[in-house]
């Protein structure tokens, strides 16, 4: 029984490890910024979260920390994700050619963008 | 791959992880950039010291139920790199910010960032 | 309501201190209770989020009917992007669009946002009061309603019932 | 095995990011590959058995540390109005 | 078996976090170089997990612990000096 | 030309230094005498779990009284330095947070704050201590900076917490040569049983001073730097 469970468990880690190297995919192949936030916050997530789930099936005495840091991860990522993509709209970073539309009316930045975070 | 230990690969990262920082520190123009120089070269100090306490195949020097206490001397690594290096990155910390607030008041004195406007010593 | 909200945060505190152990121990337990109580009181009189939990049978199951949902879409989700992502001609059709949300609490809205980011091909860009600007992989439409219709409303009405 | 491998890869990773962290000509890069480069060290660190020095290295050196380069950044970018 | 799966595993993750590498260094821009140290940051975390997997040590974790709460910290605090926040 | 090839003699010498580093070592495969008799006789003598713990907190405690030291004078030039002259107030136009951060942020703070105190508590037990436990309550302090920019941290209680902690350190130590073998003896307190929270003496409370004071020690620097917290 405890084999069945550990071999379930290996699989969930594979196929997190698998999702891990799709998102990694997605931010190179996406054309711009947001679209690779997309796919690397998401992507990244169900990764990590399926990984520390199989951890959970293979190891069954590890369950405090490794709950822990699921409900962790579900917490931060996207908050961080969601930071970053505020910060770069509200800097201009540029949507690709295929968007198709924009309703977020952009406020007028204060500030001149720094030519230093736009280019190389 | 028969000498091809961890404790060698990671010595090896360390050596060039300090030349790269030296690098850094004599060729950059830019303050911050040479700070930036120090906190590698500190990084790469750090890891040079812990693999060369490392032992092979055993592990970490903290007693639980996957370590036998009876035969501790012959299952863990050497903790007093550790200590030291444990100690000595809190310190590298204390000691970037201040060298950051040595920039930043440099900065505020004669606005700007480049290390050949800074020319009072030169000869 | 600031005894409720005190109370909130020391039981989350006491069980991420339990989980962190992992142990039963007599006096383990007692130095978590101590340290939560101190913690809770301390921050709980800035912290007021937690106000809005409702103790209720009702509430602890929608929040794992809610978890349920929830996993099910980042599953979809990341089958969707992993699906765009392998095929060689790219298929997207990006763009931001508004969205309109009901829920007055801070956590709700925050779990709302959380979710929504996590799930198929949307991000959470923006909010302002009770409009959330999302970036969509696929855009389906335009018009306010329709989008709320399409991404907001599965796990809007879940969440009204746990934080109203 | 395993771990000699994980130990390649990293390190060269380490090495890649400090090398762009000292010569990429934009600052804030070269801060945050500073941090990578102490995010993967502490891997290093936890694969030659000093979880101690890992968990250090990955509070202050990837937390900390780029925290402390970014408001000094920020109070200079300020200065000039 | 089961070892075998989580070596190819840990390979796989390690092949992702190289492939977030080539978007740190072809950037365009910074913002785009942040979303690649985030990535990486997760990865990283995954891979922890499996560390202490392969040492079977729980106490590995706690390093993992203290990524999952404090690595979001880095890019909220580059995205709020991008958006003149701080 | 003449300081490009005084930098490339420079490094050729530390390249020469540390290659003679590495040519002379092939891996331990033992440990050495000082490193045996820590790990050998380290759990009796100490009680502690984590010998990392036994060699920074008892065996080397003078150096990590030092250590504390240096980075109090780092704290301290950092905060003299940058002191501004009363009335220096500049408005500043900030971005306001996002609601989420916010949130997320109210939510995460006493979490940090809880798993800082766990780190140090069981410093001996598991990996971390003062040191790490510091760091993690500092950063809480940054997260909580981060969703609210404009407010100010207390200087007051920082310093004060400090110099409590600090003077604590000390006091224990004077207290270990008055009552037991030396300067920061663990055997004040009795040792208690091998591996639970009530052990390793003296330990523990070491390490609960050691991680307020670096913790405060950190914030200090931090809120020296952030950009509104300069009152004189």
């Amino acid at each position: 029984m405890g084999n069945i469970l550990e071999i379930i468990g290996a699989v969930l880690v594979l196929l997190g490890s698998v999702f891990l190297f799709l998102g990694a995919l997605g931010l190179v192949r996406m054309p711009d910024l947001y679209n690779r936030i997309q796919a690397g916050t998401k992507a990244s997530t169900l990764g990590t979260f399926l990984t520390l789930f199989g951890l959970l099936l293979i190891i069954p005495e590890w369950w405090g920390k490794l709950v822990l840091l699921m409900i962790f991860i579900l917490i931060t990522n996207p908050v961080s994700s969601h930071v970053l993509a505020r910060a770069a709209h509200y800097i201009k970073i540029p949507l690709t050619e295929k968007t198709v539309a924009d309703l977020l009316d952009k406020e007028e930045t204060t500030y001149k963008v720094n030519e230093e975070i736009k280019n190389e | 791959m028969e000498n091809l230990n961890l404790e060698i690969i990671t010595l090896i990262t360390g050596i060039i992880l300090v030349l790269i920082g030296i690098w850094g520190l004599l060729t950059q123009k830019n303050l911050i950039k040479i700070v930036i120089g120090f906190t590698l070269f500190n990084t790469g100090i750090h890891i040079i010291m812990v693999s060369i306490g490392y032992v092979k195949n055993r592990t970490a020097p903290i007693i639980d139920q996957s370590v036998n206490i009876n035969d501790v001397g012959n299952s863990v690594v050497d903790p007093v790199p550790q200590a030291l290096v444990l100690t000595a990155i809190v310190i590298g910390l204390g000691v970037t910010a201040l060298m950051l607030t040595y920039v930043l008041k440099m900065y505020q004195k004669r606005k700007s960032l480049e290390i050949n406007n800074y020319n009072d010593l030169k000869w | 309501m600031k005894i409720k909200n005190i109370t909130a945060l020391f039981l989350i505190l006491l069980s991420i201190w339990i989980l962190l152990n992992n142990q039963f121990q007599i006096e383990v337990m007692i130095i978590g209770v101590i340290l939560s109580f101190v913690i809770s009181i301390i921050m709980g009189s800035r912290i007021t989020v937690f106000n809005e939990l409702k103790f209720s049978l009702g509430s602890v199951f929608y929040t794992i009917w809610y978890l349920f949902v929830f996993l099910a879409e980042l599953v979809k989700s990341n089958l969707d992007v992993a699906r765009r992502v392998l095929t060689p001609s790219l298929p997207i059709n990006p763009g931001i669009i508004k969205t309109k949300t009901v829920l007055k609490s801070k956590m709700g809205r925050m779990i709302l946002a959380n979710s929504i980011t996590l799930t198929p091909g949307t991000l959470t860009v923006d909010i302002e009061d009770d409009i959330l600007y999302i970036h969509c992989i696929d855009v389906c439409c335009e018009d306010i309603d329709k989008a709320t219709a399409a991404i907001v409303n599965k796990f809007e009405k879940i969440l009204v019932k746990i934080y109203g | 095995m395993i771990n000699l491998i994980i130990a390649i890869v990293i390190g060269v990773l380490i090495l890649i990011m400090a090398i762009i962290a000292v010569h990429h000509k934009n600052i804030v890069v070269g801060i945050i590959a500073a941090g990578v480069v102490s995010l993967f060290a502490s891997i290093l660190y936890l694969l030659l058995a000093a979880p101690d020095v890992a968990m250090t290295e990955a509070a202050i050196g990837s937390g900390l540390s780029t925290v402390i380069f970014f408001y000094v950044l920020n109070k200079i970018k300020r200065q000039n109005g | 078996m089961v070892n075998t799966l989580l070596f190819i595993s840990a390979i796989i993750i390690l092949l992702a976090i190289l492939l977030t590498l080539y978007r740190f260094i072809k950037g365009p821009t910074a913002p785009d170089r942040l979303v690649a140290f985030d990535v990486m940051t997760v990865s990283s975390l995954a891979l922890i997990g499996l560390i202490a997997k392969f040492s079977s040590r729980i106490i590995y974790l706690d390093v993992a612990i203290v990524y999952g709460l404090l690595s979001f910290l880095g890019v909220i605090i580059v995205s709020r000096y991008f958006e003149r926040g701080l | 030309m003449v300081k490009n090839s005084l930098i490339f003699i420079v490094l050729i010498g530390f390249a020469v230094l540390l290659a003679d580093l590495f040519v002379g070592f092939n891996g331990n495969t033992d440990l050495n005498t000082l490193a045996n008799h820590y790990a050998v006789s380290g759990p009796e003598e100490v009680g502690s779990a984590n010998l990392v713990t036994a060699v920074v907190v008892t065996y080397r405690g003078l150096d990590t009284l030092g250590e504390v030291t240096i980075l109090f004078l780092a704290a301290a030039i950092v905060s003299f330095l940058l002191k501004v002259e009363a009335g220096a107030s500049r408005n500043r136009k900030l971005r306001s947070t996002s609601e989420i951060l916010d949130t997320a942020s109210k939510i995460l703070v006493p979490v940090i704050f809880l798993f800082g105190i766990y780190v140090f508590i069981n410093g001996h037990l598991s990996p971390g201590g003062g040191f790490q436990g510091g760091a993690i309550i500092a950063s809480g302090l940054v997260l909580m900076l981060l969703a609210q920019p404009a407010k100010e941290v207390g200087h007051k209680l920082i310093t004060l917490v400090e110099s409590i902690s600090g003077i604590s350190f000390v006091l224990i130590g004077v207290a270990g040569v008055l009552f037991a073998a030396g300067f920061l003896d663990n055997k004040l307190l009795s040792l208690g049983k091998f591996g639970t929270i009530f052990s390793a003496g003296v330990i523990p409370v070491i390490y609960i001073f050691v991680g307020l004071k670096v913790g405060a020690e950190l914030s200090g620097i931090i809120t020296n730097l952030q950009e509104n917290q300069n009152e004189a």
